[in-house]
């Protein structure tokens, strides 16, 4: 086999491998299937790093499915933004998979025993679907595959709270694929493809690509939780187990984000007016200022954490005028991309530390965090760092995108988005200050349940990730920046 | 108007007829019949409006049986959720919307 | 004159799909607007057939109307079994929406 | 609240309307015709019917991820149903509406079915229909069965289900990475063997689509006799 197709069939691969795994899983419904799952997170994590070598080394790729060009046919697309995106589902998912084999699974329902490990792998082969998708419909089913195996991993948990979470979640992924799928139904009656490479040749501005336009973006709004469309993600990720948690907040609802983003660049600037652009970031701004003082007042820690995801959504959507009518494009996609890497890393880090901390307690609250400094000290620390990135303090991957975006902004003399910048950090400081100022109340006697080690050490990685993000940003975003059509967005 | 056009013109406005039934009801169960006819609206809308002054087009035709087949998925799931959701609490809304 | 014809026909078709829709989400009884419901199917199977789309027509007839609806009304049995299985004189939210 | 509720849906809804009323009568025709591609490579597709082409050719990927669709639905079904029994029992195999005329009814029904099933099945090639209406019809057989108050046959819904609900999607991705070994795009079946492949994976899928319909009807959890709702009764 030559070297050229080998590194064709690497594309697929990262959708192949989670699929696969998701059926031997089905066939052996055993609890904890352990010698079928180390393989398999380890192939996949091997499959994703060599496809974004591959994609460093080699630039842009298109995997011609069924050997059938666009439009007729459908293709993966590698560019820097795919390949990064799958590696960064690799890591995080196994870290969340790992998490979960070293969990006891103790009193847990079996439900969530048995079927969790089949639902894993769908999502993380919907998300690799959705990053390497160049076409709107395709699209379409990735997000309704994991929509489905998102909403399932809400509802095995089994709680009455999960059962209301998911069927809220569900409703609000249903409308939102809806409403997509209207505006693709008109796209389609318009322009006769389906294909975002050969739609963006012939798109032209007129009122059915406005109002297809619309609709995308409301649908997609919605999936992605911006505010104020947010009501559904706190529930749904803060009663979660928390490895699914993790891969929602840090994953999931990046697909539909990363989907608007290829859909608005695709379409170009001349159809997205700057006044459009704007009054998304300003849904943004409201979203890093509502999430950030939500996560102030909620006394439960994972819902803390949820909202925080709120907040951090609102900087992607704060990022979009700026690149789409912004006097400096360049910082803002770079600052784009950083948030999205960094912020994966640094939140599921916090969900899992998180839960180590829950359990350690047998708490949700925050006040019961008495006394964590001295007892887990590694779990506390791990949300630390997880939390320097998210506020954006230095050397973070947070701090990074955020500074890059506040450039881009300054760039344009655009005052408002430096402000709202600045005071998401400061209300991100606020509640991560709050956790800790919970674990330094001595408490004598509060019991300790004991945790495994693993756990700590996996959410470290995590939040290291996250940190080293900012101290290597540069090789990282001259990948991603490989086929990012930055030069059409320079007006 | 053609019959294609005439179609896709029921479908935008079953599309808008059902949204405003899915906003509106706080029951699941007609939610999901809202949300059923808002997808039979925008298949009616995707089929009619592409093959009009064009004729049949297989693609569209495709895509609204792979979305059907999504639909009716969906809506199963959604109706086991409720069904735990009613066995376990009584209910047929969610509770923010009950609180109303 | 058979030009004619279709167009009413289409016309008839159109406006009963839209009747059967408003009936299937707003009408007071449940029951009443699931057959709604499977009634709206059928005949949003036959504008496929007239959106010349017999593939689609045969997969809304089978699980557009057939399955989804038999899907609804076994959830609608289900729920007021439930309920009545609650008692209608605790009078909380079940009895009252699930029977409505 | 209700009343805001309902005043934000109906502007909502007319709002949604007017645009679509603007969308639909503001329209120019397209540059790209598929319809005409699709007619120009249908003789390389192996299959005559242009719909089935496009759903297991062109846009296999799309048909591969909504079988995946399905699985999910039908594993969450499964999975949702352990939760309610947890002691392994069978998934509540008949309604109490047992009925003598129903049940004559559903005798004469089968065999119907099933022909039509395996006819729609075969005229997929070069007509309409194939796996998704064949697969709703068996599915709607079993409901039909299950409706009027007759047993599915135990080992239908215990040793066989899991693997008549995998075949399908399994086959298919197999099928589909194979040609990835001959240096192949996922998806890109043999060019000379293409109709038998389409063949072969539709009459699995049809299985696979009917048992997870199944799944999805009967595995809904029923009314738990004596379950959560009734404490209410004696508060």
């Amino acid at each position: 086999m030559s070297e050229r197709a080998l590194s064709s069939a690497l594309v697929p691969l990262v959708i192949v491998i989670p699929l696969a795994w998701a059926v031997l899983c089905l066939l052996r419904p055993r609890h904890r299937p352990t010698l079928l799952l180390w393989p398999g997170l380890a192939l996949w994590l091997i499959a994703s790093g060599m496809l974004w070598q591959h994609t460093a080394s080699g630039g842009l790729a298109l995997h011609l499915l069924g050997a059938w060009t666009e439009p007729l046919g459908m293709s993966l697309r590698t560019d820097g933004l795919a390949s990064t995106m799958c590696l960064v589902t690799s890591l995080v998912a196994s870290a969340c998979g790992a998490y979960r084999l070293l969990t006891p699974l103790g009193d847990e329902p079996s439900e969530s025993q048995r079927w969790f490990w089949p639902l894993f792998f769908m999502l993380g082969a919907a998300l690799n679907v959705i990053w390497l998708a160049g076409d709107l419909f395709n699209m379409y089913v990735g997000l309704e595959l994991l929509g489905l195996s998102s909403v399932g991993l809400v509802a095995i948990s089994g709680r009455e709270q999960a059962l209301s979470a998911a069927l809220r979640y569900l409703l609000a992924a249903l409308l939102g694929s809806l409403a997509y799928l209207l505006g693709v139904a008109l796209l389609y009656a318009a322009y006769g493809t389906l294909a975002l490479s050969t739609l963006a040749g012939t798109i032209s501005a007129d009122s059915i690509t406005y109002v297809a336009l619309a609709l995308i973006t409301m649908g997609l709004c919605l999936k992605t939780a911006l505010f104020p469309l947010h009501g559904w993600l706190p529930p749904a990720h803060g009663v979660a187990l928390t490895p699914v948690s993790a891969m929602l907040s840090a994953l999931v609802v990046k697909a539909s984000f990363v989907m608007l983003l290829r859909i608005w660049i695709g379409l170009g600037v001349g159809i997205i007016t700057p006044a459009f652009a704007q009054s998304i970031g300003v849904l943004g701004a409201g979203a890093i200022l509502w999430g950030g003082w939500q996560a102030l007042h909620h006394a439960d820690l994972k819902s803390l954490v949820a909202h925080s995801t709120v907040a951090q959504i609102g900087y992607l959507f704060v990022a979009l005028p700026l690149l789409m009518s912004g006097a400096a494009p360049g910082l803002a996609w770079d600052g784009l991309m950083l948030q999205i890497t960094s912020h994966a890393f640094a939140k599921s880090a916090m969900f899992l530390s998180s839960g180590t901390l829950i359990v350690a307690v047998s708490s949700g609250r925050v006040e019961s965090l008495h006394g964590v400094t001295r007892h887990m000290p590694l779990a506390l620390f791990a949300f630390g760092l997880a939390g320097v990135s998210l506020m954006g303090l230095p050397p973070s991957g947070g701090f990074s995108a955020k500074w890059l975006l506040l450039h881009s902004a300054l760039a344009g003399g655009e005052w408002h988005w430096v402000v709202v910048l600045l005071g998401g950090g400061l209300l991100t400081a606020g509640y991560v200050f709050r956790v800790f100022r919970a674990s330094f109340v001595a408490d004598a006697d509060h019991r300790f349940d004991k945790t495994p080690l693993g756990w700590d050490v996996i959410a470290l990685l995590l939040a290291g990730a996250s940190i080293l993000l900012g101290l290597a940003s540069t090789p990282v975003l001259s990948v991603m920046r490989i086929g990012a059509p930055l030069a059409g967005l320079v007006r | 108007m053609s019959r294609e056009l005439w179609f896709a013109l029921i479908g935008a406005l079953l599309f808008a007829l059902a949204l405003g039934a899915f906003l509106s009801h706080t029951h699941l169960l007609r939610r999901l019949l809202a949300f059923n006819i808002m997808g039979s609206g925008s298949f009616l809308l995707l089929v009619g409006l592409s093959q009009d002054m064009r004729g049949p087009d297989p693609v569209p035709q495709a895509l609204v049986l792979t979305g059907i087949v999504v639909a009716v998925a969906s809506t199963a799931l959604a109706l086991i959720l409720l069904r735990r959701w009613f066995a376990a609490t009584g209910s047929t809304t969610l509770p923010e919307d009950s609180a109303e | 004159m058979r030009h004619m014809l279709t167009l009413v026909f289409d016309m008839l078709l159109g406006a009963g799909m839209l009747v059967a829709a408003f009936g299937a989400l707003w009408s007071r009884d449940l029951f009443r607007a699931v057959v709604l419901f499977v009634v709206f199917g059928l005949l949003v199977a036959i504008a496929w057939i007239r959106l010349q789309a017999p593939d689609v027509a045969l997969a809304e007839a089978a699980i557009g109307a057939g399955l989804t609806g038999a899907l609804l009304l076994d959830a609608i049995g289900h729920l007021r079994r439930g309920a009545r299985e609650a008692g209608a004189s605790t009078a909380n939210v079940p009895s009252a929406d699930a029977c409505e | 609240m209700t009343h805001t509720r309902r005043t934000m849906a109906a502007l909502l809804s007319t709002g949604v309307a007017a645009a679509l009323a603007v969308a639909i009568f503001d329209r120019r025709a397209p540059v790209t015709n598929l319809a005409v591609q699709v007619r120009t490579a249908l003789p390389a597709s192996g299959v005559e019917h242009p719909v089935t082409a496009v759903l297991l050719q062109f846009r296999s990927y799309d048909t591969l991820l909504e079988i995946a669709v399905l699985l999910v639905a039908a594993i969450i079904a499964l999975a949702l149903r352990d939760a309610h029994a947890p002691q392994g029992s069978q998934p509540n195999p008949a309604l109490p509406t047992r009925t003598p005329v129903l049940s004559s009814v559903v005798r004469l029904l089968m065999p119907v079915m099933i022909v039509t099933a395996v006819y729609l099945l075969w005229a997929g090639a070069y007509q309409p229909g194939g796996a998704f209406q064949a697969g709703a019809v068996l599915a709607a057989l079993g409901v039909v069965w299950r409706v009027s108050g007759r047993r599915l046959p135990h080992s239908l819904l215990t040793r066989w289900r899991h693997a008549l609900l995998i075949a399908g999607f399994a086959m298919f991705l197999v099928m589909a990475s194979a040609m990835l070994l001959f240096a192949r795009p996922l998806l890109a079946w043999p060019p000379s063997g293409a109709k038998y492949v389409i063949v072969a994976i539709e009459s699995v899928l049809t299985i696979s689509i009917a048992a997870a319909l199944l799944a999805l009807f009967i595995d809904a959890p029923d009314t738990p006799s004596s379950g959560v709702a009734q404490p209410r009764e004696h508060p």
